[in-house]
C-alpha cells in the first residue's frame, strides 16, 4: 500500500509492505525502514528499527486519516492518505475560503461573548472569554474580519468541539487595486 | 489517635492523607461531589459519601454538610487538606463546637495569618523581616530622601494610584532620587489623573522562598530546611525544590528562626509555611505571607528530611509531642516536584478536560509520584487542574536533575495533554541547570509555549502512523467483522508455531 | 563514562540498570530472547536485539552472541545484572579480551568466589570466620572430646553420609559428648550404612545477614549497614529489611569489617555482598560466601543510605573513584523488600504463568516498586517467577512496616495470582512484628499457605456476585448486539440530566 | 432477578433489584444492600453501601457462572445461578462420583510421570512432576483410586487446565460388610 504522509505541512510518500506477519518495510521518499513490529498493549507499538528501539503511541483519529503519535515525549500528528484518495482530493481543488469556524479548544463554561454579529474584528482581538478548571482563557480571532453569526451563549456549558462563533474575512468595500 | 478520620478535600491530597491514616491505623471518610462518584479518593477511603453537586459552593465547601456526615459517620477528626476550607478559621471553630478536632492550628492562627495586615503586622512584632517600605505617601522632595536613606538602595518609587506593574521606577543612587521623585509624580498625574507615590525596597531577582514549620499541641516548634519555589507560571508554582540553591547553611538557621518567630505570633501548633520573598543578588530576605495548612510542595521536604509531615500533622492534632528536636532535622541531599496539570504546553497552557485512557507512572529508585489519576478518570472541569505530582530525590542536585529527567520519560498520560514535556524542557533549561532563577523567569525569558521545538522522531512517527494506517486498511479489507484470517490471525500462528529465529537483528 | 552499555539480562533488574544509565546519560542496548520480545526491557531500552530461542541456555546465557551484538553495535561494556552470566568469570575474561568493560570485579574476584573451598581459604586466611567445625571424620572418642572442647558449644554430631537434615545431633554439654558419639555412629551405620561422624558448631536461631561492599578500581573499599534476609522459602529470599533487629552500631562494624577483609582477599573492585551465618542465640557471625555481583535486594540498603548502588557499580566499571569515604556512609531508617512472585499463595506456591490483565502499582511517600511488569505482559514460564519487588523505607521499623502493609493493599495484580497476600499476612504476624526470626521461620512456624483464612467481605463478594450475574444477565436479554436502551444508556442519561442529587448517602 | 450464590460450600439466595440505574437493593438471605454502583475501569466496581466504600474486582469466567472476585485483597470464588436454573438443576441430581479428573493447575512441562494405568494409588501420593519457571512441582491423588487413564506425557508441554491423568476411586474387591 501506498500513502502519503504529512507533518507539519512537510509531505512524504510512504509505501508499506509486510513481507513477514509481524515484520514491516517502510519506504519513505528513498530512505527504507525494516521494522520488527509488536502492540503489546492496544495502541502502544514497539518498533525495533536496525535495533534501534522506540515505543510508539500511535492513536487513530475516528474516522479521518489523522494520526496522533507520541514518541519519547513528542507529539506529532500526522496525516496518511492513501496515495490514490489523496491524488482525487488534489485534483478537486478545494482552496481555503479564509472563513473561520470558531469552536471551543476544550470543555467549559461561556463566560462573555465580547463580540456580536456585524462587529469588525482584527486578528489577535480577543472575542470570548471562557472558563474551564477555575481559569478563564481568551479566544482570539485569527483573522482581520467580520463577526458572522455567534453560537455561544454567556454563561452557558460548552464541549471541546462545540461551535462558538464564525469569523468571515473582512473584504475592504474598495479595494486599494 | 482519633477514632475516625473524614477528609474533607478530592485528589491527590486526600489520595495523601488517607495512606497517612492506614498507616497510621485510623480508618477514613471520603466526601465527593456529584462529579467525583468515580474519582480515586471515593474508592480508596473506607467510607465515602456524596455531599453536593460539582461546583465547590455547593459541595467542598459546604461546611454544614461536611459536619453533618462527621456526626452520623462517628468521625471525631476532620482534616482539610489545601486549598477548600483549609485556612477557614470558621471552619476551624464550628468543628470544634461540634467536639470535632480540626486537622490545623488554632483558630487563631488561621485568622491572623489569613489577613495581609493583621499577618505583617503579628510577625513585625516578633522582629521578623517585612520589605521596607513606607506605608503612606510621599510629601516632599526631603521627604523622599530621607526615606530612601531609611529604606536602602535600591528602591522602588511607585505610584499609588498604579498596579499591574504600571508607575514602578526603580532607583539605585541617592543623587538619583530627587528627580527620579519630580519624574514620577508627572508621570503618575499623567497616566492615573493622581500624583501620591511611595518608596519601597526594590527586591532584585526576587526569589520565592518558604520555610517549613511544625508545632505540636505542647509548644514545640520545629522548622525544617527550605524549599525555593521561584519556578512559577501566572503565580502558581509549577516546580519547586529542596534546598534552595541560594541558602547556606547560616541562611538556613536565619530564615529558619524567623519562621519561628512568624510562628510563635499566633501560638503555631501545626504543620505551616512562612513564605519569604529573597532578593537573589543581596540574599536578604522579608516575610510574605504564612500558609496555615500542610502545603501542595510537602513532599520535598519530606524527602530531605526523612519526617513525615502528613502523618505528624495528625499525631501532633491527636496531642502527641512532636518525635524529634530541632537539631534532629537533617538536610540530606536535593528533592524536586514537578507539577503535572492537565494542560496543553503546545497550545498556550489551556486546561484539556477529558478522559485517561492510558497510564503509565515512572517508578525505580527515589521517584515518588503523589497522584489522584486512574485509567478511566473524566478530568473534571470544576476543579483545579493539577493531575499529580512527581517527586524525586537525588544525593546531589545534578543526579536529582537526571533523576527527574529519567522519571518524566518514563511517565505516560494518555487521553488528555499535560505539561510533562514543558518540565521536559524546563530541566534542560541551562538557567534552571545553574540554579541562577528568580520568580520572573518563566514571564521573561522561558518560553514556556514551544510549537516549533525540534523533534527529532518524525520519520519514526512517519513510520509508524504508515503501519497503523495499513493494518486498519487490511483489518477494513477482510471486513473487520472478527474472521480472524487477517494479520492478527498469522501473527498468532506465527507465534504458535515458534517465532522464526532471527539472526541478532542486524 | 562508557559510550554504550549493554544488559546482558531480563526483568526488572534490566530495567533498574536502565534507569540508571539514563540517569547517567549513558546509551543502553538490552537483548532478549524469543520469549521477551514484549518485554519492558526491550521497549526501555535505546537499541535492543534478540539472542535466541527461549530457554536460557539458548539466548541470555550465550556468551558468543552476546558479545556478538556488543561488538556490532558498539557497545563498550556490559552490565550482567544478576543470575545468568554475572558470576561466570569466564564471560569477565571474554568481555576483556574484547576490550569490553564487564561491569562486576576482576575475574579473579568471581572465580575465587564463586567456590566454597576457594573462598573460605580465602577469606580465612584474612582471618574472616568461618562456621568452627571439623574437615575430616572423627577417629575416637578422645578425639571428640578434644574438637568439642576446640569448637565450643552447642555442637552439631554429623553423619557424613547423612543430608538433608538426616543423621543430625545436637550437644549442649561437654559430658554428653561420649555417650553421642557412640549413639550417633550406631545410628548412623543403621541409617546411612557409615558409621562416619564429624563435629561443627551448632547455630542457633540462624539467621541470614549480608553486608554490602562497594569497591572501585583505584582501592578503596567501603561496607554499608548490613542486610538481614532471613525470611526464605525453600531456602530463597522473600522479605529482606535494613537494618537488622539483631545488629547494634558495634556488631555493625565488626561485620562490615570482616565483609572489608574478605573483599581485600580478592582485590574486590565493584559491587558485591558477603553474606554470613549469624546465631541469634551468640549473635557470632560466620562467612557464608560471598555474592560477586549486584544483589536482588540491594534497594533497601540504597534507601537507608542514599547511595545509588547501581550508579556507583557503574562509575566504579567505568573509572571513577568513589564519591565517600566509610564514614560518610549513614544508616538512616528502616527500609522493607517484599518479592511478588507469580505464584499462588492458596495453592501451594505454584507458579502461576498467565497474562497480566490489570496492573495498579502502590504509590506516595517512600515507596518504591522496582518491577518488569505492564498490562498485557504474558509471563514466561521459562524464567524465574519473580514480577516485581516493593520496597519502602520508614523513619522507624513500626512505621516501615505499616507503610509496608499500605503499600501491599495498593497492589494490584490482575489476571495472575501473586505472593501479595502471603505478605500481607506475613506483615501481621507476632514473630515477624517483634524482630525475632530465624531461617527456619517460614518452613517450621509460618503457615505460608491459607487457604482457610477468615475473609472478612463474604457478604460483599456475594453483593458483587449478584450483581455481576444481574448486569450479564440483563445485557444478554437486551440482545447484546449494542443496542444501547438496556442499563449502559440508563445511566448515561440519568448523568446527561445531572446526577439527581441525594442526602449525603445515609 | 433471584439468583443462588455458593461460597465455600455455603449457598446464599440473592435477589437483586435496580430501582434506579446504578442503584441496587441487593437481598441475601434476610439482609437487605442497598448499593450505589459504578464501574469506573472494566470489571473494577466501586460499591458504596450505607456509606462504606469498596473497591471490588469482579472477573466472570468465561461461558459459566463462578465469579472471581477480589476484595481488599482477598480471593473469593463464587458461583451465582438464576434460581430457577439452579433448582433444575439439583432436580437433575447428578451425585459425585468420586471419579478425579487430575488438570494440570498451571502451564509448564511434564517433567516425570510416576504412575501408569492400573496402579493403585494412595490419598496425597506423588503422580506426576510438573516443571515450570524453573521449579519442580509435585502433583498429588487427592483419593485413594487406581490409575484409570494418563494423557500427561513426559517432556511435553501442558497449558492450564490441561488434562493429566485420571484417578477413580479404589473400590476394595471384598468389602468389609
Amino acid at each position: 500500500m501506498v500513502y502519503i504522509g504529512t507533518h507539519q505541512g512537510r509531505t512524504t510518500r510512504a509505501k508499506v509492505v509486510e513481507p513477514r506477519p509481524g515484520l514491516f518495510t517502510v519506504t519513505l521518499g528513498e530512505k527504507e525502514y525494516h521494522v520488527d513490529f509488536l502492540e503489546p498493549q492496544p495502541n502502544i507499538y514497539s518498533l525495533l528499527i536496525d535495533g534501534r528501539s522506540f515505543e510508539v503511541d500511535v492513536d487513530a483519529k475516528p474516522g479521518g486519516d489523522l494520526f496522533d503519535v507520541f514518541i519519547r515525549g513528542d507529539h506529532y500528528e500526522v496525516e496518511m492518505v492513501e496515495e490514490k484518495k489523496k491524488k482525487l482530493a488534489m485534483r478537486m481543488g478545494k482552496g481555503a475560503t479564509g472563513r473561520q469556524d470558531m469552536k471551543s479548544p476544550m470543555a467549559g463554561n461561556v463566560r462573555s461573548v465580547l463580540v456580536q454579529p456585524g462587529d469588525r474584528v482584527a486578528a489577535g482581538q480577543v472575542v470570548l472569554i471562557l472558563e474551564a478548571m477555575k481559569m478563564q482563557n481568551e479566544l482570539k480571532s485569527a483573522i482581520d474580519g467580520i463577526v458572522a453569526s455567534v453560537t455561544a451563549r454567556e454563561g452557558v456549558a460548552v464541549a471541546a468541539g462545540d461551535p462558538l462563533l464564525v469569523v468571515e474575512p473582512w473584504e475592504p468595500q474598495f479595494p486599494n487595486v | 489517635m482519633f477514632r475516625k478520620i473524614l477528609i474533607a478535600n478530592r485528589g491527590e491530597i486526600t489520595i495523601r492523607v488517607i495512606r497517612a491514616c492506614k498507616e497510621l491505623g485510623v480508618p477514613t471518610v471520603a466526601v465527593f461531589s456529584e462529579a467525583d462518584r468515580a474519582a480515586l479518593h471515593v474508592r480508596a477511603a473506607d467510607e465515602a459519601y456524596c455531599i453536593g453537586p460539582a461546583p465547590s459552593r455547593e459541595s467542598y465547601l459546604r461546611q454544614d454538610r461536611i459536619l453533618e456526615v462527621a456526626a452520623r459517620c462517628g468521625a471525631d477528626a476532620i482534616h482539610p487538606g489545601y486549598g477548600f476550607l483549609s485556612e477557614n478559621a470558621a471552619f476551624a471553630e464550628a468543628c470544634a463546637a461540634q467536639g470535632i478536632t480540626f486537622i490545623g492550628p488554632n483558630p487563631r492562627a488561621i485568622r491572623v495569618m489569613g489577613n495581609k495586615t493583621t499577618s505583617r503586622v503579628a510577625v513585625h512584632e516578633m522582629g521578623v523581616p517585612l520589605v521596607p517600605g513606607m506605608r503612606e505617601n510621599l510629601q516632599s522632595e526631603a521627604q523622599a530622601l530621607e526615606w530612601a536613606d531609611r529604606i536602602g538602595f535600591p528602591i522602588m518609587m511607585k505610584a499609588a494610584a498604579g498596579g499591574g506593574g504600571k508607575g514602578l521606577r526603580q532607583i539605585h543612587r541617592r543623587e538619583d532620587v530627587a528627580a527620579a521623585y519630580r519624574a514620577a509624580r508627572a508621570e503618575s498625574l499623567a497616566a492615573f489623573g493622581d500624583d501620591a507615590v511611595y518608596l519601597e525596597r526594590y527586591i532584585e531577582n526576587p526569589r520565592h522562598i518558604e520555610i517549613q514549620v511544625l508545632g505540636d499541641r505542647h509548644g514545640n516548634l520545629i522548622y525544617c530546611p527550605e524549599r525555593e519555589c521561584s519556578i512559577q507560571r501566572r503565580h502558581q508554582k509549577v516546580i519547586e525544590e529542596a534546598p534552595s540553591t541560594l541558602v547556606d547553611p547560616e541562611m538556613r538557621r536565619a530564615m529558619g528562626e524567623a519562621a519561628l518567630k512568624a510562628a510563635r505570633a499566633v501560638d503555631y501548633d501545626s504543620a505551616g509555611t512562612v513564605e519569604f520573598i529573597v532578593s537573589g543578588k543581596s540574599r536578604e530576605f522579608f516575610f510574605l505571607e504564612m500558609n496555615t495548612r500542610l502545603q501542595v510542595e510537602h513532599p520535598i521536604t519530606e524527602m530531605i528530611t526523612g519526617i513525615d509531615l502528613c502523618k505528624e500533622m495528625i499525631r501532633s492534632a491527636a496531642g502527641y509531642v512532636l518525635p524529634f528536636r530541632q537539631e534532629d532535622i537533617p538536610c540530606h541531599g536535593h528533592a524536586l516536584e514537578c507539577r503535572i496539570y492537565a494542560e496543553d504546553p503546545d497550545n498556550r497552557f489551556l486546561p484539556t478536560p477529558g478522559r485517561i485512557i492510558g497510564l503509565r507512572v515512572p517508578g525505580g529508585p527515589w521517584v515518588r509520584d503523589e497522584s489522584g489519576m486512574y485509567e478511566g478518570l473524566d478530568v473534571p472541569i470544576h476543579y483545579d487542574p493539577m493531575l499529580s505530582k512527581l517527586v524525586v530525590w537525588g544525593s546531589t542536585r545534578e543526579r536529582m536533575i537526571t533523576r527527574m529527567q529519567r522519571a518524566l520519560s518514563e511517565y505516560a498520560v494518555k487521553g488528555v495533554k499535560t505539561t510533562i514535556p514543558f518540565h521536559a524542557r524546563m530541566l534542560r533549561n541551562e538557567r534552571f541547570l545553574s540554579g541562577d532563577i528568580d520568580t520572573n523567569f518563566i514571564d521573561n525569558e522561558f518560553q514556556p509555549n514551544d510549537e516549533a521545538r525540534e523533534k527529532p522522531n518524525e520519520d519514526i512517527a512517519l513510520v509508524a502512523a504508515a503501519i497503523g494506517a495499513y493494518r486498519r486498511d487490511k483489518e477494513k479489507a477482510l471486513g473487520r467483522s472478527g474472521i480472524e484470517e487477517g494479520p492478527a490471525a498469522d501473527a498468532s500462528a506465527w507465534k504458535a508455531s515458534g517465532r522464526v529465529r532471527r539472526d541478532p537483528g542486524f
